[in-house]
């Protein structure tokens, strides 16, 4: 579904990916991970059209994703839920709801998908009218999940969802990545908490230095040496 | 007695800090979505400010023509700029701030050299609405509140059209997130380009309503940026409900000063409250908290 | 025993409500390896920006070789003898390596010239010293990472701080990087590094262990004792560290 | 590396030093049949850029008028402006310009007393004779400079005419006001003092900045003082401000005079009706017996299309005594020039041409009190020349 | 090399101060505004191109210096050089602590302060007694411009010095590290409020020092002219052309601009503006780092093939 060749991102002189490559297929759930700094917001960014590709492709369906913009990927039902969530602070928790609704691909559902969030996320029904910036940490990723669901995604791009969450709230967002599947939306997770997010995933891509040094089935993975070194503290 | 003055001052200061609202919230909407500080707003002001005396002398044009065709004026000018220029601020430079400093400054020169063409250097006015309703021991310029009840209505649609429209909080949200935006699939690059080009307008309407009030020529245009930031400084970069009240502490403090002091202390008095301001909040003013 | 190079006593810092940290004591001794862990928001980086003096604690009091030093400005506890690199590298990327670096070697030397002699030698001991002209916006993150450290080190530090210094690192270039720290110690240099993950590195050279959860130290010991400690597992992993994997310490400061 | 690049520097200064020596001395005009070039510069932009317009329109018209009878000492005349642009530091050196790179024969003044402050320095350095045609304050002419001679009415007489028809009506009290520059200035320095001559009190007294831009906050004050007449020394844009400030503050004074604003033709057409009653001081007008004013006026209507204002005439009557005194002189020759424009009295469009020989400060032009009735300026004062006499008091604004 | 670059420059001071000698009163007024503008240029250039404060508001301290030169001359009967010299004095006075206030700002808002507090002096040099208010002070007239240009001069030689200093010194390599990032700077050591202070000294006292030269020039000193910010717009401009934060951009720059800038402005002052401001706009599109790093860019090229030539 999703094919990513060769990709070559840089800021000024600092080359930030060197290659990456990635496949994901209808349905699955592709984990990416790696250390800090290692490449994998950038990748995702660079396949919502964030940023701008030095070279290679991204193909979704076969359709050439690296020169359009981010509205246009949007409308092909591709939606990021960016790394720290990137809320609007200030507008109500509707308001976010509606700005993550407007694509064309999915505006005749607004007020549908409005009340189908409202209902699967009762806590942002009940506090539609509040600033999405009083929310906590939990709910706000939780807005932002809905947010990017009220564009009708067929592929979601969820970069860190579980950053700053305690230990309960994490694995209800974990819960929620399983049941967004379980949609038929084929998803893209990047997470730094490893262990866990290979439990859920089909296949896994290790990146370190912008490279993809690793890839697979996510047990396999998870059995891999330079794996547990690198990540997961042992020796 | 005194207590008439007193109350004529606050109407005269009320009644302009409404124009100076306007032209501020012109200048918080492009700071909001943009980051880019723009020093040459005033010029857009005056430029239309001097428009409309122009069409004015000619023509009789009455400020219910003309508002609206320095509106869309100003608007495709203001969209030109951005998409030419704007838009293409290398990133290279110490800084976009500093870059989009310079590069506003030099516009702001530009447009103060194209008014003098077009409009030359005289100071001019618009003798419309030159009279005043008297109301118990105050006398209220009908021009003043001309302006300010057009500054109003003007205010009120562009918060309807924030607040209600999927325009409006596309530019909220880019203001406020443009990574979320980008992510929500909101076209950033055409909301830049709209709200430069609507702060532009504004910038316009407000220009055609200050000069029902003020005398200006092409030079005044860094008094009304200077002015307008003062507004803002005072009311919250960003914070539309803040501009209001910065307006009217400006307005009030003109009258005010110009009475009790001198005309050049009432001159000086955006300036001053401008720096202190600064220099109370240096860093506050670009948060949002506040009034 | 002789009194502790930097002492940190009931230091708080509130964001509008937010407690970014919560009356947090810590100690670290001459030539000590001090770890700080926690998640991603848990206060590092605000507990390392208060010490260097780029913000002030709500509460609470930092001293430094006894003497208190809220109060003073970020130069001048540099040039006391506390350097701090960033997480995220800050290169003044238009200028060469070289000038980086001799603008921090400034505080010891007189004139440019002998700076950037210094600058030089240190470059050398962090293997930058070949790209010394390069502009430094123009370096690779790896070399960023370095960058910030060579700059701490001209500044001669009692103290460094390392803010996420592993963070992005290969795992070879992590073990350089251990080695580099562990040998601090035998210069003399204390050293308080922020670590996010990378737990193996961080027992093998930490002399202690400090935990920080939403602002809060929840454990402060050896790395032995943390590991025994079940909240920090609960708290920082979601589960106890033996789960993860987490190695024993390699080196018996217990 | 370094050498490289001072050779590169070292290189450029040769470059621009020759470059200014090269621009500098040109041959000067010889042959007799060349055009006598007349040099000034105007504020056709900048503040002052309506009056400006009327100022060069006014040289304009007597070049024209001397070409077709036949020039000056048997040549052409050329006329060769810049625009300063109302800036004294340009004006300046456009004045070195038009001597040093034009080679003008003759210069004449610019407009503004500001600008003409500075350019006064470089007509005395060059030794060049310069009628000042704009330049009411006496204040430039007080410096010890020997070329410059005022081809207008000193400022200080300017009150004189208001202040006499009020003492006339029993008015009492007065409140001052103007922008605080040069000209107003000396135009109420000496209020005080005439006041008190006249038995009168000055009950307020203040100036308002250049570039004002609201004048409700000075028009409450002057309210607040119940003044009987308001003298404002104001040029066309502040006195059209606070005529409409007074106006939307319903202060209607017994006797309103505003400076020179008034008597500029557009007073009228930007106030309309609120322009009635309201006093001037003129230099000049179309009625003026004069010599040549009929003609003048004619004939500068036929040019232009429109009217002639004082600047016109002001800038005209002094190209027709520079002529004057060229043809007395007989030649070029500056120092004659200076010595015979020191010491000539003529009559003018303007009136007659006499100055006071050791600071050239103009003694013959009297000036004007104008006033508008019903749309249209008429002179009032002095009696000698009134049209009609002054309309008192000025009507309140609600029974217009 | 040291030698070398005295010589060099003696023999430049040489030239400039003879240069007047041949012209005549417009081509040495011409000649003092080139060298005036490009020494305010380099003035400017130190506050905002190398510790990357913009301002829009130095002409404060040069309406300052004019201002206080003509006070000196028409009320203390000064000679007008030591006014100048007293102007400079002040300027620098006033900048400590206007320095430690303003330079608390940061970007738009030290840009906005600085054309405010441009404006608040404008404001009260025109209604103040001593300064003469909106009527200006005259100065006795002069004989020419020469003194004035000498003046200018030997400030402006003195503010390349000061450049070329910077650009090679301590002072200098802190001032940019400030400039690229201010925290990071502090935590390495830099004392950074008391080095762009010293920035912003040097930057307030040329124009301050000019500003007397320029009064004595003009013989006449009012609000409107002396606190114009068209002089820091044709700073600006020039030093962009020229190339911002470096030692020979506001040079090439200056000189450059102010032939332009002499040609238009006699006919088309207006649109002399326009060109000016539209400059500044273009530049920052197509040439934002100005003519300078281009060519030293190719005569860094040039050198390298020949010496590759050369082996």
């Amino acid at each position: 579904m999703l094919s990513v060749r060769d990709l070559n991102v840089a800021y000024g002189d600092f080359i930030a990916l060197h290659g990456v490559s990635l496949d994901v297929d209808e349905g699955e759930i592709v984990v990416i991970v790696g250390a800090n700094g290692a490449g994998k917001t950038t990748t995702m960014n660079s396949i919502a059209g964030i940023l701008h590709v030095r070279s290679g492709e991204i193909l979704l369906d076969g359709e050439h994703l690296e020169r359009k913009s981010p509205r246009e990927i949007v409308e092909r039902g591709l939606v990021l839920v960016p790394e720290g969530r990137h809320l609007f602070p200030e507008m109500t928790i509707q308001e976010n709801l509606l700005v993550g609704g407007q694509a064309a691909r999915s505006r005749r559902n607004l007020r549908v998908n409005l009340a189908a969030m409202e209902e699967r996320f009762p806590i942002l029904g009940q506090r539609r009218s509040q600033a999405a910036g009083t929310l906590s940490g939990g709910e706000q990723q939780m807005l932002a999940i809905a947010r990017a669901l009220m564009s009708e995604p067929r592929i979601l791009l969820m970069d860190e969802p579980s950053i700053g969450l305690s230990p309960l709230l994490t694995a209800r967002i974990f819960a929620m990545v399983q049941e967004i599947n379980a949609m038929g939306i084929t998803v893209v997770l990047v997470e730094q908490n490893v262990v866990q997010s290979l439990e859920l995933a089909t296949r896994a891509y290790v990146i370190a230095e912008g490279r993809v040094v690793l890839q697979g089935g996510a047990a396999e993975i998870r059995g891999h040496a330079d794996v547990k070194r690198a990540y997961l503290g042992e020796a | 007695m005194h207590a008439a003055l007193i109350g004529q001052l606050t109407i005269d200061g009320l009644l302009v800090g409404g124009v100076y609202a306007l032209s501020a919230l012109g200048l918080n909407v492009i700071f909001g979505v943009m980051r880019i500080v723009n020093l040459a707003h005033g010029e857009f002001v005056i430029g239309a400010a001097l428009l409309s005396a122009v069409l004015f002398e000619r023509w009789h044009a009455n400020l219910f023509v003309v508002l609206p065709l320095a509106f869309v004026l100003a608007f495709g000018l203001g969209a030109l700029i951005q998409r030419a220029f704007l838009r293409r601020l290398p990133e290279d430079l110490a800084s976009a701030e500093a870059t989009s400093l310079l590069m506003t400054f030099g516009l702001s020169y530009f447009f103060v050299g194209a008014w003098l063409t077009f409009f030359s250097g005289n100071f001019r006015s618009v003798p419309y609405l030159t009279g005043a309703w008297t109301l118990g021991p105050f006398s209220i310029a009908q021009a003043r509140l001309a302006a300010f009840v057009a500054s109003g209505i003007i205010a009120v649609l562009l918060a309807l059209l924030l607040r209600y429209t999927a325009l409006g909080r596309s530019i909220r949200a880019t203001s406020q997130n443009v990574q979320g935006a980008l992510a929500c699939g909101v076209d950033v690059e055409r909301v830049r380009t709209l709200s430069f080009a609507l702060g532009t307008a504004i910038a316009a309407a407000s220009g055609c309503l200050l000069i029902l009030i003020f005398t200006v020529n092409p030079e005044t245009g860094a008094n009304v940026t200077l002015a307008s930031f003062a507004v803002i400084a005072l009311g919250g970069l960003g914070n539309y409900a803040g501009t209001l009240v910065g307006a009217a502490v400006i307005g009030l403090a003109v009258s005010f000063t110009g009475y009790f002091a001198t005309a050049q202390v009432a001159q000086a008095a955006p300036y001053v409250l401008f720096i202190l301001v600064l220099l109370l909040r240096p860093a506050g003013i670009l948060g949002k908290s506040g009034a | 025993m002789s009194a502790p190079l930097l002492e940190i006593e009931n230091v708080s810092r509130a964001f509008g409500g937010v407690r970014a940290l919560d009356g947090v004591d810590l100690r670290v001794n001459q030539g000590e390896i001090l770890c700080i862990i926690g998640p991603n928001g848990a206060g590092k980086t605000t507990l390392f920006n208060i010490i260097s003096g780029v913000m002030r604690p709500s509460s609470g009091d930092v001293r430094f070789q006894g003497e208190s030093i809220v109060r003073w400005s970020p130069q001048r506890i540099a040039a006391a003898g506390i350097a701090r690199t960033y997480q995220i590298a800050r290169p003044f990327a238009r200028l060469c390596v070289r000038d980086n670096v001799a603008v921090a070697a400034l505080v010891h030397e007189r004139t440019l010239e002998r700076a950037r002699r210094a600058a030089q030698d240190v470059l050398e001991s962090v293997g930058l010293a070949t790209l010394a002209d390069r502009p430094a916006g123009s370096l690779t993150l790896t070399q960023r990472k370095r960058l910030e450290v060579a700059r701490a080190l001209a500044l001669r530090p009692k103290l460094l701080l390392l803010d996420e210094v592993m963070a992005g690192l290969t795992p070879t270039e992590i073990d350089t990087m251990a080695a580099f720290i562990e040998q601090l110690r035998e210069r003399g240099i204390a050293a308080i590094g922020g670590v996010e993950h990378v737990m193996r590195v961080v027992m093998r050279i930490s002399d202690r262990i400090a935990v920080l959860d939403f602002g809060k130290k929840i454990a402060d010991g050896t790395p032995a004792e943390i590991v025994a400690d079940s909240r920090v597992g609960e708290a920082y992993f979601g589960t106890s560290l033996d789960d993860v994997g987490a190695a024993p310490p390699t080196k018996g400061h217990s | 590396m370094r050498r490289t690049r001072l050779q590169v520097i070292a290189a450029g200064v040769a470059a621009t030093a020759f470059f200014f020596v090269l621009g500098g001395p040109r041959l000067a005009a010889s042959a007799a049949e060349k055009p006598i070039v007349i040099g000034a510069s105007i504020s056709e932009t900048g503040a002052y850029a309506d009056s400006g317009k009327l100022a060069l329109q006014g040289y304009q018209l007597w070049v024209k008028q001397r070409n077709a009878a036949g020039g000056l000492l048997g040549r052409q005349i050329e006329l060769k402006t810049y625009d300063d642009a109302s800036d004294p530091a340009t004006a300046v050196r456009l004045y070195q310009r038009l001597i040093d790179q034009d080679h003008v024969d003759l210069i004449v003044g610019p407009y503004s007393s500001a600008v003409t402050a500075s350019v006064a320095n470089v007509a005395q350095q060059h030794h060049m004779p310069m009628i000042s045609p704009e330049v009411a304050s006496t204040a430039p002419f007080e410096r010890g400079l020997t070329e410059i001679f005022q081809g207008i009415q000193i400022a200080s007489d300017y009150v004189e005419g208001p202040i006499a028809i009020a003492k006339e009506k029993g008015f009492k009290t007065i409140a001052v006001t103007g922008e605080d520059t040069l000209f107003p200035r000396s135009v109420v320095a000496g209020v005080d003092d005439l006041a008190k001559k006249m038995g009168m009190t000055v009950v307020f007294n203040q100036l308002y900045p250049h570039n004002a831009s609201d004048y409700s906050s000075i028009v409450e004050k002057m309210k607040q003082s119940n003044p009987d007449i308001v003298i404002a020394a104001s040029y066309l844009p502040d006195s059209v401000g606070l005529l409409r400030a007074m106006k939307q503050a319903n202060f209607a004074p017994k006797l309103v005079y505003e400076g020179v604003g008034p008597t500029e033709l557009s007073f009228g057409t930007q106030n309309g009706k609120d322009a009635d009653g309201v006093m001037g001081t003129g230099n000049w007008s179309a009625e003026l017996k004069t010599q040549g004013n009929a003609s003048f006026v004619k004939a500068f209507t036929s040019t232009f299309g429109h009217p002639p204002d004082y600047h016109a005439a002001a800038n005209y009557a002094s190209l027709e005594v520079l002529g004057e005194a060229v043809k007395r002189v007989g030649s070029l020759d500056s120092a004659k020039l200076r010595d015979q424009l020191a010491t000539l009295t003529m009559p003018t469009v303007m009136g007659t041409y006499k100055v006071d020989p050791k600071t050239g400060i103009q003694q013959g032009y009297k000036s004007l009190v104008l006033q508008w009735v019903n749309g249209k300026q008429f002179v009032i004062y002095p009696k000698a020349l009134a049209q009609q006499p002054p309309s008192l008091p000025f009507v309140s604004w609600s029974t217009r | 090399m040291k030698g070398r670059t005295v010589i060099a420059f003696a023999i430049v001071a040489a030239v400039l101060a003879l240069v007047p000698q041949f012209l005549n009163g417009y081509a040495r007024s011409l000649l003092y505004i080139t060298v005036l503008y490009v020494a305010l240029a380099y003035a400017w250039n130190v506050i905002s191109g190398y510790a990357g404060y913009l301002s829009f508001g130095q002409v404060t301290f040069f309406g300052l210096g004019a201002y206080t030169t003509a006070i000196s001359v028409t009320r203390g009967n000064l000679p007008w050089w030591e006014g100048a010299l007293l102007g400079g004095v002040i300027s620098a006075a006033l900048a400590v602590p206007l320095g430690y206030l303003m330079l608390r700002l940061r970007g738009a808002f030290f840009a906005l302060g600085m054309l405010g507090l441009a404006q608040t002096l404008q404001v009260v040099a025109n209604s103040w007694q001593l300064t003469g208010g909106g009527s200006g002070l005259f100065l006795p007239p002069g004989s020419n411009a020469l003194p004035a240009y000498y003046w200018t001069l030997a400030i402006g030689l003195l503010t390349f010095a000061a450049t070329l200093f910077i650009d090679r010194s301590a002072f200098g390599l802190r001032l940019q590290a400030l400039r690229e990032d201010e925290q990071v700077a502090s935590t390495l050591g830099v004392q950074v409020t008391t080095t762009k202070v010293w920035a912003f000294v040097i930057s307030a006292i040329v124009p301050g020092l000019l500003g007397g030269g320029y009064a004595w020039y003009l013989t006449y000193v009012e609000p409107v002219s002396a606190f114009a910010t068209r002089f820091d717009l044709q700073a600006v401009a020039m030093t962009i052309l020229g190339g911002i934060g470096t030692v020979w951009g506001p040079l090439i720059g200056g000189v450059l601009m102010s032939q332009v800038s002499e040609m238009l402005a006699a006919q088309y002052p207006q649109a002399y503006l326009m060109i000016f401001g539209g400059l500044v706009v273009v530049l920052l599109v197509f040439l934002p780092r100005g003519i300078a790093p281009a060519v030293s860019a190719a005569l860094a090229r040039h050198r390298a093939r020949a010496a590759q030539g050369h082996r």
